[in-house]
């Protein structure tokens, strides 16, 4: 039996390098039979959209991604989990959040991130605004109610 | 107690911080939203969709009915758009 | 509306980098807005298991991976799909199978990418056998029920 | 046509591939199997567990009730244990 992961979180204004966050899960050990990583992007809606600027609370971020990524540990044995959350101005086709699990078998390491990333969006405090091409401000992007129901379903 | 607000209800109050000192009688998340929106247009404009404010004391989520004795920050902000 | 992806699909012995597969599915666009590798690696069944030998049938595995990869495409609208499959001898903590997968939102990569793996499991005519720590030839590898189980689902 | 076998299946058959030459009669996949399982013992064990024989022609998966005329190659197999 392994030991269960202690999750890295980080909450940063810079890019991260999805592909060595990833790769260092499982740096070293033999151990693990799926690794998964996903990477959301900032999508530029059709050329309208120049960058998203992520407001996020500062002082709460990383403790309630914590909590998140414990329920997930609580439910799947991931041998490794590492979450990054940018916050700031994020250019279109900019890098915004990373989840990446490592697991003895695949089915516990898509549930956990695909779990980890409906959780982030309904929980983690960070508030998305489009920068619209031209200059304007957009607005608020408005919460999605399938967001909800995507979280709704684990419980 | 510090008061916090973020994204477009920091923008409707005009102000990302501030210090409270609500009355005893204000005693849930709720009494708090009450209290502030009575103050004036400003925050009676800003809390005036109660439904979709969301709360948290001390760095986590708390529903309207959490007791807010105790508490150091409470944070109000309009539901979460990350990930 | 993106076009749907052309699958980049490739069955061979070498090893393969996961993290260049998956960059390149975003590379010079910002239109995506998930995107998910899965890799699925050699684990080292405590200590036990030196390598795997994967068999495979090789005027086969292409095709029938063409057919998984369009039944995905036909289900999920997917801006970029990269499948990488190896054989021959692959040693503890080695890459298996990659499944790179890009969309606009995430819902539509993670079953995606789950689906083709569930799907790769039991229909891709790849054959693994054990060879031991110590030099002993294993078992061939059983399939298990659970992944009949998980392919059945998408029914 | 050209049978092919993998896995357990060609160490049991002993040979990964050779022409056959089935007569009239074998329609289908499952006759196939029945009629080369009647050759010797060496088939009859590599075919025993007849519902764990998978098949496929032409490169496309079959079940045993596939007929096999104009077959060129019929390979067959244990279940797979890719990915």
């Amino acid at each position: 039996m392994n030991a269960v992961a202690k999750p890295i979180i980080r909450v940063q204004r810079e890019d991260f390098n999805a592909a060595a966050e990833t790769e260092a899960l499982r740096q070293g050990r033999a151990d693990i039979g799926a690794l998964i990583s996903f990477v959301g992007l900032c999508r530029d809606e059709g050329g309208t959209l120049e960058a998203l600027e992520i407001e996020h609370y500062g002082a709460m971020a990383k403790a309630e991604i914590e909590r998140v990524a414990g329920d997930a540990l609580a439910r799947w044995p991931l041998l490794g989990l590492t979450i990054v959350h940018r916050y700031g101005l994020i250019e279109a086709g900019g890098r915004i959040v990373l989840v990446a699990a490592a697991a003895t078998h695949r089915g516990e390491a898509f549930a956990a991130a695909n779990f980890l990333m409906d959780y982030l969006k309904t929980r983690a405090p960070f508030w998305k605004r489009a920068h619209l091409v031209g200059g304007a401000l957009g607005d608020w992007v408005e919460p999605k109610s399938a967001d909800d129901e995507a979280a709704a379903r684990w419980n | 107690m510090k008061a916090l607000y973020f994204a477009w209800l920091r923008e409707r109050v005009g102000k990302s911080e501030e210090e409270i000192a609500p009355p005893a009688g204000v005693a849930t998340v709720g009494d708090l939203i009450a209290w502030l929106s009575a103050k004036d247009e400003t925050y009676a404009h800003a809390f005036e969709k109660k439904s979709v404010i969301r709360a948290a004391i001390d760095h986590a989520h708390v529903s309207h009915d959490a007791k807010i004795a105790g508490a150091r920050e409470i944070a109000f902000f309009p539901p979460m758009t990350g990930g």
